[in-house]
């Protein structure tokens, strides 16, 4: 294995340490773990908080601040935090007005988040309201499973519904727009290579050279299932045609991600837009606005997901205002 | 003959199923690696090892309830993932079974497990075959109860359990997830073992070998 | 070679068909290969264009755009552009006001550079400045040989002399300026794995799982020397320590960009970032403003690289001025 | 006797200078994955197919000091790097020392190909010694000198230089780079072949072999 990294069982505290100290905009509660903005907002509006493994940076710890997130909580590497941090972040970041709990899909994320609302309830009356993202296609949806993984949407939805936190819209709205923009995301990814979790020390799993895994996760988790290694052009293929598959995004505009899983270079991630979008125009796909790059990772794993999220006008218009975090910025 | 679960025992299940965990820490990481995100042995390894800290402190709590509802605590805030809620209730709902007794007969154990692998179910949403810890953990309650109707004293009764749980455990290889990360891979879930079901046997073995 | 990509021939070229999707603040020159700005800068202003061969995304394209560089001529793979281009793109960019080119020292930026100069000259009368960044501390320094390497400092450049030329510097000024930056900044890098070159196929360099390469550049080139793999602190030494005995930085605020070489996942940059500002503090040195992240990469090698600047107030103020590319973004 | 330089075979020096780069493009680019960045053939291929489309056009020039910069604006304008300019400012010299003169006698060729080289080592500020393109070239230079002054014509002096040029690049593996992206690497330069050395030796041979 090789990392920049020390002891296996630090990597998380000591990259909170660099977070801390590359991010003056930025605070962070070492005991517990958590990213807060170094100015809490204003009274009244509503607070939002994710929170999750580790390994997925800039998720979630790159979206705090002005216009997103307000605070996350980051648990070791692929696992879940804890509910008592999420419990603390809450009561932390509630500014009168409620708080949303953002939660990808995975069974011990939605626990913990369970579990912490729970606690939050018993303890300070803090409103919760809780948003699941679930919208990686790769996983059949069913009732009798866990269903299906929150991947990039994830990011779509923390800026989207952090701007209207931020212009004061009220826990209900917020919750409604959450699940409205949860409902209309679809990604689906693909990986060249394993990642390697740092307390496991080698590849999660083994892939041949000429092997792509097809539907994975953010996780390491192999995918749904194998195929050969092919020309991007036909790997756009892979990713665009499950996601078009599952939903109608040609009725308005789309924001497109483009994201890649850490250890694939912009230059490729270009080329692979460049293919997607040729893909989408095709089947009569508008988008509106996109990100290309890495926002959604899984530690060092090679490979790329593509996130469509079917928006409108207040959509476009809440993902156009200022934000000013680590890993998003504008108009700010 | 043992017929009850005095408080020694008590923590020597516990420091037993933490020293098997760090045994078996790459092994449970592998399975999980294999179906899963790589991380059950490293996991349960944080979670027992700050468990096993609350239980060597002066203030450990002196009451099985009490130390049980401790270790629930302490796993719900450090495990995180899935296992860390899920063993977490566990043990917080056989700390609620326990109710104030110090020492437990087989009855009460009987009573203490079923409610923790109750809680961990319904917590987990997991019925039996869904290829979880459940599949090892469910199967032991009912071996132990079976041995309790049949008048079987505590450690016969523990080791009947421990051995339905490795053969629960050894089910889920062909089972296909339903639940938990495994559940991503549909088909190709099969074929591999359950790392939770893997640690819930563990947890059970330990807990025959601190009684028996 | 696991890469997103179709014909190895075809990368730059369709590469940059996604950047000019993914930018409507872009304008991509497909003939010339060259990235403009959407809506050129107001007469009367100096214009700034630099260029190197691809692979180091999101240097230069990604560095294009208001506050920083008027257009970036991609050459193909680590191989320069051409005298043609630069030209082309000196001609359409210059606002009467000069125009300054940017270039990293490698022999075949600066000849190229230099024909270009050659044929504005001849050619236009366009008035033509050039600063040759070279950081590289890893790298003798001769005049008996190529001299140092161009890396880190030049992202830092763009981004400072692009704020004066905005804010209407003339000439003289902003090449003085950018002289003065480039020669208050040093640079080292590490490599724990080669990159692979498309057209190559596979990695430029072998390198063994234990050990690291030391002070390498951005183009695969091996470093100058091997060493074991060590923790994350020690790698940081290897960073700092040759950076602060080439250059004294205690005498003011100073500028730090930590960057990744492509294949390095944020959570290590973060670490690694962690224990480079400790080493920094203990020997006295004020990071005034920093950067973390894949700004000068290396396709997809893993590894890092310290930039230090030494800077000033003026200096902090044009770091701190509006900008608005995709790569950097503040302030707008 | 071949005691001049024809058009034709002008065309036939391209000709087997591009097939000779593409037959060792990938040793070429091995030579400089070891002490540069893994291009060289690459670039000298992409350029080399450029030249070619622009001698097989229509409007070709037809003489040689048209051709030959014709040659070396294509070079200049497609391969980047080092090479690019290097062997562009190469064809652009020897271009103007060729005149208007159709078919070159051997003092005009040795004329032609010294101002080639030394404008191609002022370009690059490159000595004899810095393991470059140069350490090939100059001697094949006065190799050619030596065969013209003694008298033998072209295709001997040619063979001449060719020989002096593999010598020339021989040489380079034990020298410490001191331009170019190899002298990066100090001390760990020496031990490999310069991959412009290598492909300047092919640029000769090509020469001798459509002469001779
Ligand atoms: N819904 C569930 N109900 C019961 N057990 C579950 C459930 N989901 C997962 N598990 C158990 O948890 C184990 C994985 O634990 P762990 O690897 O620590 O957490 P994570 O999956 O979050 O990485 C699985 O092997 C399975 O036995
Ligand atoms: N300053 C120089 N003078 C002469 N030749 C040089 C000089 N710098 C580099 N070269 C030659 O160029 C060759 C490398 O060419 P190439 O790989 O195409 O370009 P780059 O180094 O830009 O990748 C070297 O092997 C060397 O022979
Ligand atoms: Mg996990
Ligand atoms: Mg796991
Ligand atoms: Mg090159
Ligand atoms: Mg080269």
């Amino acid at each position: 294995m090789k990392k920049l990294i020390n002891d296996p069982a630090d990597v998380l505290a000591e990259s909170l340490r660099g977070v801390a100290a590359a991010h003056p905009g930025l605070r962070v509660d070492h005991a517990n773990r958590i990213v807060y903005r170094a100015q809490a907002k204003a009274d009244g509006k509503v607070a939002l908080i994710s929170g999750g493994g580790a390994g997925h940076e800039p998720l979630h710890g790159g979206f705090v601040g002005p216009g997103m997130l307000d605070a996350a909580c980051a648990g070791e590497v692929f696992t879940s935090p804890t509910p008592d941090q999420m419990a603390e972040a809450t009561t932390t970041v509630d500014r009168g007005a409620g708080v949303l709990h953002i939660v990808k899909n995975y069974t011990g994320d939605v626990m913990n988040f369970e579990m912490a609302g729970e606690l939050a309830a018993a303890d300070g009356g803090v409103e919760v309201r809780t948003v699941v993202t679930r919208d990686d296609v790769a996983v059949e949806d069913s009732t009798y499973t866990a269903g299906r993984r929150g991947v990039g949407v994830t990011v779509l939805l923390e800026k989207i519904v952090g701007a209207a936190a931020e212009e004061g819209q009220d826990l209900d709205a917020v919750a409604s727009l959450a699940q409205r923009v949860s409902d209309g995301g679809r990604s689906m990814g693909i990986a060249l290579t394993s990642c390697t979790v740092p307390s496991a020390g080698r590849p999660t799993f083994d892939l041949p050279d000429d092997e792509i895994e097809v539907g994975v996760g953010i996780h390491g988790e192999p995918g749904r299932h194998r195929e050969p290694l092919t020309g991007a052009s036909q790997i756009a293929r892979q990713l665009v045609d499950p996601v078009l598959a599952d939903h109608d995004f040609t009725a308005g505009p789309t924001i497109a991600l483009l994201n890649g899983m850490g250890g694939t270079p912009l230059i490729e991630l270009y080329l692979m837009y460049g293919e997607v979008t040729s893909l989408l125009e095709s089947a009569g796909v508008e988008v509106a606005r996109c990100l290309v790059g890495n926002y959604i990772t899984s530690l060092d794993m090679a490979g790329a997901s593509l996130t469509l999220l079917a928006a409108d006008e207040e959509v476009l218009r809440l993902w156009d205002a200022p934000v000013s975090t680590p890993g998003l910025r504008w108009g700010a | 003959m043992a017929d009850s679960l005095t408080h020694e025992q008590l923590v020597a299940w516990l420091a037993a199923f933490r020293d098997s965990v760090h045994e078996h820490r790459d092994h449970l990481t592998e399975l999980d690696a294999a179906i899963g995100d790589a991380d059950h042995g490293t996991n349960l390894t944080r979670g027992m090892d700050a468990v096993m800290a609350v239980v060597a402190a002066d203030d450990a709590p002196d009451t099985a309830a009490g130390l049980l509802k401790a270790v629930g605590m302490k796993l719900v805030s450090t495990v995180g993932g899935a296992s860390g809620p899920l063993y977490g209730t566990f043990f917080l709902r056989a700390a609620g079974a326990a109710g104030d007794a110090s020492t437990l007969d087989a009855g009460a154990v009987l009573g203490m497990l079923r409610a923790g692998v109750e809680g961990l179910a319904a917590r987990g949403k997991a019925e039996l075959g869904d290829k979880t810890m459940v599949d090892a953990l469910a199967p032991a309650v009912e071996a132990l109860a079976d041995a309790v109707a049949n008048g079987a004293d505590l450690a016969t009764g523990l080791r009947a359990a421990a051995e339905a749980a490795a053969t629960g455990r050894e089910a889920t290889t062909g089972l296909e997830a339903r639940k938990g990360r495994a559940s991503y891979l549909g088909e190709r879930s099969k074929g591999h073992t359950d790392p939770g079901a893997a640690s819930a046997t563990m947890l059970v073995e330990a807990l025959a070998d601190a009684v028996g």
